[in-house]
């Protein structure tokens, strides 16, 4: 071997002398091959590993954490949701519709190996801003690709996010959820035990596609990237469907000792995981393996990442049932060996042993780094914002026209239009509102579903920034009448060698597990994708935070939207004079400048016990968090569903009048309730010491706001919606 | 009487078809695997939403030929009532059980949304409980709902009254705006010369429930359920 | 053997979306001088068949049942010789 | 004027899943001599050029820019001369 056989498959010299002491050896091409894909970032986590042991991952209701595919809470009735977030960042910016297709196919897949009948699909999408054509290819090829794939195996699409700046141009990301449900006592786990157990694979044939996924998903996007093209593959959601319905077949049938599915590093992650979870090791041969090209060798069937593929460990006795099952599904499926009790991989061609390791070594003894971290000189500059030069909009019916038709703000009904976000009938609260609602059926439970990050605060704080990512997503929750369960992470960084780079990281973490902690939301597993540059130039840091809710009755559930004449108008939580990081502080003035807004966990705890109760009580007819435009196009956004205006009558407090209509303080929700139930509500925020304003009145066809009785804005509701909704086109 | 859901490869609203039907109709149904080569004992086929065969070559295309449906098409030409949904529909035109063919959306784009649906006749089996010109809020889901047929074959069609049902404006206008996909004359049903086969993209399964947003959809079961009470066949 | 290449177009009479489309992409690409374009399917079958009579019937017979729906499509093919 | 024949396939190495699905659709329906069945799309944009060397390099510039993507598709195509 020499240097340059190791390095051109992205190993390191000190990586390579790790493997020389694990083998005792030198590696041959294929077990250098294996080697190269299991330490690579991707699947190895190098870079991430020792911090995200920091994360709070247990709770009353945490089933199963972090380390498996998906992470599993328990929601009573014996039934289980399971779910996690993935991403598919580096595919996409390549070829965006099969890149994304495929990431929805693969995040799925995680989701039915642990026996869960997968039953939402979120998509969390960044792209840079639209007037490049390049960006419109990308952003419509992206949507493209998971309305294609998952409105074919019929999952709904139900809920995500759509942001739009500058800093993703040449690298988007496409981050997917996928969540399931399960009887608490069919969780199957990706454990191969037993020996003399025989290996399965069954689903799609392996082809030369996808050759070292893992390790181009682990390097900035260069021009050299275009070379590797071939890793990106075309998906196959008809046969996925398939390969879900006979594998939660067999599941349900308890057929199986331990399924997993194939992902980056394709077979060899596979039988590399499987043995060390299960503590044992696998005797593989590859002639058995069907390929769909001619003389494939062990080296590339190994490492290829054909999608639709899973592995099986069952008892010799349940084998023939199983193939019996697939065969009636129309999947190919394969017995390609055996369990065996001395924690090697063998793996054979026609008898002849190719490759021989440890299964451990591949799995679990990856190196882990722990990277200089400093904190980032560009803090210094983006800190210091001075209000003062801020002026004062002349007219703040523009602004608020311009900040409802800025893509960040606009409708993204564009996106969502494309995909079947009704399929399952289920869905109770569709895309538009704040979590999407989705009942269960047999039960008088419902789950509320989001996916958020505001980025720009990340990148101006990464600390507060982490905090208000589960913040903002558990008021999501909350609004939509749900208690917060739990969260998946899909951390979305640039370089992590550059320090601050990884100073970025390792705040966001802690600023994410201070929330978690306090929100009661463990984190139950997630993805690290890092290396997002292009250029040298990384991404904001953009941890994107999916989140579960629990509503115990399904009828609860609430929308933003306004719904009756002269409902009255309550803001819930405080307004102070943080423009920091605002929307309108970017598309206005033009500056990504100052500090998030602060964020007071306590509080925001308290805003969730009062919005829930009174939706649990059935006081309010909506509810709608506060984020990016503020409390303006906040109100402005539950006026568009019955075309009902409002007039809403304020007083600034001495704040400036920006700040008051557009700041984006946190912890605040706008509810519209008919005047009798007020006194129940105050008492509600008075008992947790929630500060509740009375604003205004919904009703008539116009939005007006009187700000210290001085009129500031006045709009017919559709003029509004006009610009709010014709914004993207996708 | 008893609906039987037929389970192509690649189906997937199979269940929601099934579900509006048991646990809301309150009627007897069971799944029809697709490798079935016998109907017998259904009195209502429905060929259910979804990508049959991933709708690979063409929606529909590959799924005509599954072992069950020579069975199905005996079934119809005996007056057995066969109600195809979305993907079921293609199928259906694709078996030429139905007149025309189904292609991609003007848009290019899947749509999912509610729409309004004209009732344009009320005398099948589907619609006999609905109003001439009554309105319906039932939500679409499809990529491929383009509805052609030739000039020639419409204007028969129209005269014997096989559309059934037309997208429509909140008033009942039948305007270009209201058409989500470019369908000919704004067409989302038709049915078959003997009325006993009726095709549509919208999904009726999927506005059966207060719940779910409207409730309209279930008005087609019920006729089916009271067509079937009186006999009358 | 023998491989056949079958293009698959929409029917003049029927509107083809996707092709106007395209038209349109090209042209705001500053392709002013392109026209009538137009989009369909292409397919490769390969038979194994001595005789090129028998291959091209049975390819016509698989476009009406298969391959093309004669309501709103037409093709034209060709075969080629290949080794087997 | 040309008419630009454009025949977009998926590389040979890509997986084709509607290829496999017809392949297996033609054999169950007796077709069992077929195989290698390929599924890509067709295109045919008529280009006003006098000169036959501008037209190709046109449609390899189109093609490469914006009707197929390198990445995943080949193409050929064929210039036939046409009536304006
Ligand atoms: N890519 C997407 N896919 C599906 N739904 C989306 C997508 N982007 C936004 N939505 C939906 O649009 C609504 C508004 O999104 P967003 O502005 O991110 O809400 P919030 O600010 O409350 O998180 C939500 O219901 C969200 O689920
Ligand atoms: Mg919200």
């Amino acid at each position: 071997m020499k240097p340059e056989d190791w390095r051109r498959i992205g190993l390191r010299d000190n990586e390579y002398e790790m493997i020389l002491n694990i083998l005792g050896r030198e590696p041959n091409q294929v077990e250098l091959g294996m080697f190269g894909v299991m330490w690579s970032e991707h699947c190895s986590y190098k870079h991430s590993k020792a911090v995200l042991k920091t994360f709070p991952t247990t709770g009353p209701r945490v089933l199963q954490g972090p380390g498996e595919n998906a992470g599993i809470v328990a929601i009573g009735d014996g039934l289980a949701v399971c779910f996690k977030i993935e991403s598919h960042n580096h595919p996409s910016a390549i070829e965006p519709y099969q890149g994304a297709a495929t990431g929805v196919g693969g995040i799925i897949r995680d989701i039915f190996t642990m026996g869960a009948r997968p039953i939402a699909i979120l998509d969390s999408l960044r792209f840079g801003t639209l007037d490049d054509p390049r960006v419109r290819y990308l952003f419509s090829g992206v949507v493209g690709g998971i309305a294609g794939y998952g409105n074919c195996i019929g999952i709904p699409t139900v809920g995500g996010e759509v942001y739009f700046d500058p800093c993703y141009q040449g690298n988007p990301l496409v981050c997917v959820m996928c969540v399931g449900l399960l009887e608490t006592e069919k969780i199957r786990l990706g454990k191969a035990t037993g020996a003399g157990n025989l290996v399965i694979l069954a689903g799609a044939r392996t082809g030369r596609d996808g050759m070292h996924g893992a390790s181009f998903a682990s390097e900035e996007l260069s021009e050299a990237s275009a070379e590797k093209r071939p890793a990106v593959q075309v998906g196959d959601p008809f046969m996925e469907k398939l390969l879900l319905e006979a594998c939660l077949e067999l599941i349900d049938g308890g057929d199986l000792v331990g399924i997993q599915d194939l992902g980056a590093a394709g077979l060899t992650c596979a039988v590399a995981e499987m043995a060390s979870r299960g503590g044992t090791g696998m005797e593989i041969e590859l002639a058995k393996v069907p390929c769909r090209e001619e003389g494939m060798t062990p080296y590339e069937i190994m490492i290829a990442e054909s999608q639709e593929r899973m592995l099986m460990v069952v008892t010799p006795e349940k084998e023939a049932k199983v193939h019996a099952v697939f065969q009636r599904w129309g999947l190919t499926s394969t017995t390609i060996g055996r369990v065996t009790d001395d924690g090697l991989l063998r793996i054979k061609m026609h008898g002849q042993v190719v490759a021989e390791v440890p299964a451990r070594s591949l799995a679990e003894d990856s190196p882990v780094y722990y990277p200089a971290s400093s904190k980032p000189a560009y803090l210094e500059r983006t800190a210091e914002l001075n209000l003062a030069e801020i002026p004062q909009p002349a007219d703040f019916n523009t602004v608020l026209l311009q900040l409802l038709a800025t893509p960040n703000l606009a409708s993204k009904e564009g996106v969502w239009q494309q995909y079947d976000y009704m399929v399952r009938t289920s869905t109770v609260v569709r895309p538009g509102s704040d979590a999407a609602v989705l009942r269960i059926r047999g039960t008088q439970k419902a789950l509320a579903l989001t996916a958020d990050c505001n980025a720009r605060y990340v990148y101006l704080d990464p600390y507060v920034g982490g905090q208000i990512a589960v913040a903002e997503a558990a008021r999501n929750v909350v609004c939509s009448g749900g208690e917060p369960l739990a969260i998946t992470d899909c951390l979305c960084f640039g370089n992590p060698e550059k320090p601050e780079i990884y100073w970025q990281f390792r705040q966001a973490v802690e600023g994410i597990s201070a929330a978690c902690r306090s929100l009661e939301t463990p984190v139950t597993g997630g993805n690290v994708s890092f290396y997002n540059e292009t250029k040298g130039e990384a991404i904001y840091p953009t941890p994107v935070i999916g989140m579960v809710g629990l509503l115990s009755d399904v009828t609860k559930a609430c929308t933003l939207s306004f719904k009756a004449e002269d409902d009255l108008i309550v803001l819930l939580g405080e307004s102070f004079e943080e423009l920091g990081g605002s929307e309108y502080l970017a598309v206005i003035h033009g500056r990504v400048q100052g500090k998030p807004p602060a964020l007071d966990l306590a509080k925001e705890k308290a805003l969730h016990r009062v919005v829930l109760a009174a939706i649990g009580q059935g006081l309010v007819r909506s509810a709608h968090d506060l984020a990016e435009g503020g409390l303006a196009v906040a109100v402005a956004e539950c006026l568009f569903e019955h075309g009902i205006g409002a007039r809403l009558t304020l007083s600034t407090n001495g704040l400036r009048p920006d700040s008051l209509l557009f700041g984006e303080s946190q912890s605040r929700v706008v509810l519209s309730l008919p005047a009798e139930s007020l006194p129940a509500l105050r008492e509600l925020a008075v008992r947790e010491g929630v500060p509740l304003t009375e604003i205004g009145r919904a009703g008539g066809d116009r939005f007006q706001i009187y700000v210290d009785g001085v009129p500031r804005v006045d709009l017919p509701v559709t003029e509004l919606k006009a610009a709010w909704q014709e914004a993207i086109q996708c | 009487m008893k609906f039987g859901v037929i389970v192509f490869p690649g189906s997937n609203c199979d269940l929601d078809a099934y579900h509006l039907v048991r646990d809301v109709l309150g009627a007897p149904v069971e799944y029809i695997w697709h490798a079935e080569q016998s109907v017998a004992g259904f009195d209502c086929l429905i060929l259910p939403g979804g990508f049959s065969y991933g709708d690979y070559l063409r929606c529909g295309a590959i799924a005509r030929f599954s072992p069950v449906m020579p069975a199905v098409v005996d079934f119809a030409r005996h007056g057995g009532l066969v109600l195809g949904i979305c993907n079921g529909f293609q199928i259906l035109t694709e078996a030429g059980l139905l007149p025309g063919a189904l292609y991609a959306n003007t848009s290019l784009q899947f749509r999912c949304r509610f729409t309004t649906l004209r009732v344009e006749n009320t005398d099948t089996p589907f619609t006999r409980g609905l109003a001439p010109g009554q309105l319906l809020s039932i939500p679409i889901a499809h990529g491929e709902g383009n509805y052609y047929v030739d000039p020639a074959t419409l204007q028969e069609m129209e005269a014997r009254g096989q559309i059934v049902f037309r997208y429509a404006d909140r008033e009942g206008r039948i305007t270009p705006e209201a058409n989500p996909n470019g369908s000919v004359g704004n067409i989302a049903g038709i049915c078959n010369e003997t009325r006993n086969v009726l095709g549509m993209m919208p999904h009726p399964e999927r506005a059966g429930e207060a719940l779910l947003g409207s409730t309209d959809g279930l008005l087609l079961f019920k006729s089916i359920l009271d067509y079937w009470k009186e006999g009358s066949r | 053997m023998w491989r056949a290449e079958i293009k698959v177009l929409l029917k003049k009479s029927v509107l083809d979306p996707q092709g106007r489309a395209v038209e349109n992409a090209l042209t705001s690409l500053g392709y002013t001088n392109v026209n009538r374009v137009r989009i369909g399917k292409y397919l490769e079958v390969t038979i194994a068949t001595p005789d090129r009579a028998a291959a091209e019937a049975q390819v016509r017979e698989m476009c009406t049942r298969l391959l093309t729906n004669p309501v709103i499509e037409d093709y034209t093919f060709t075969l080629v010789e290949v080794e087997a």
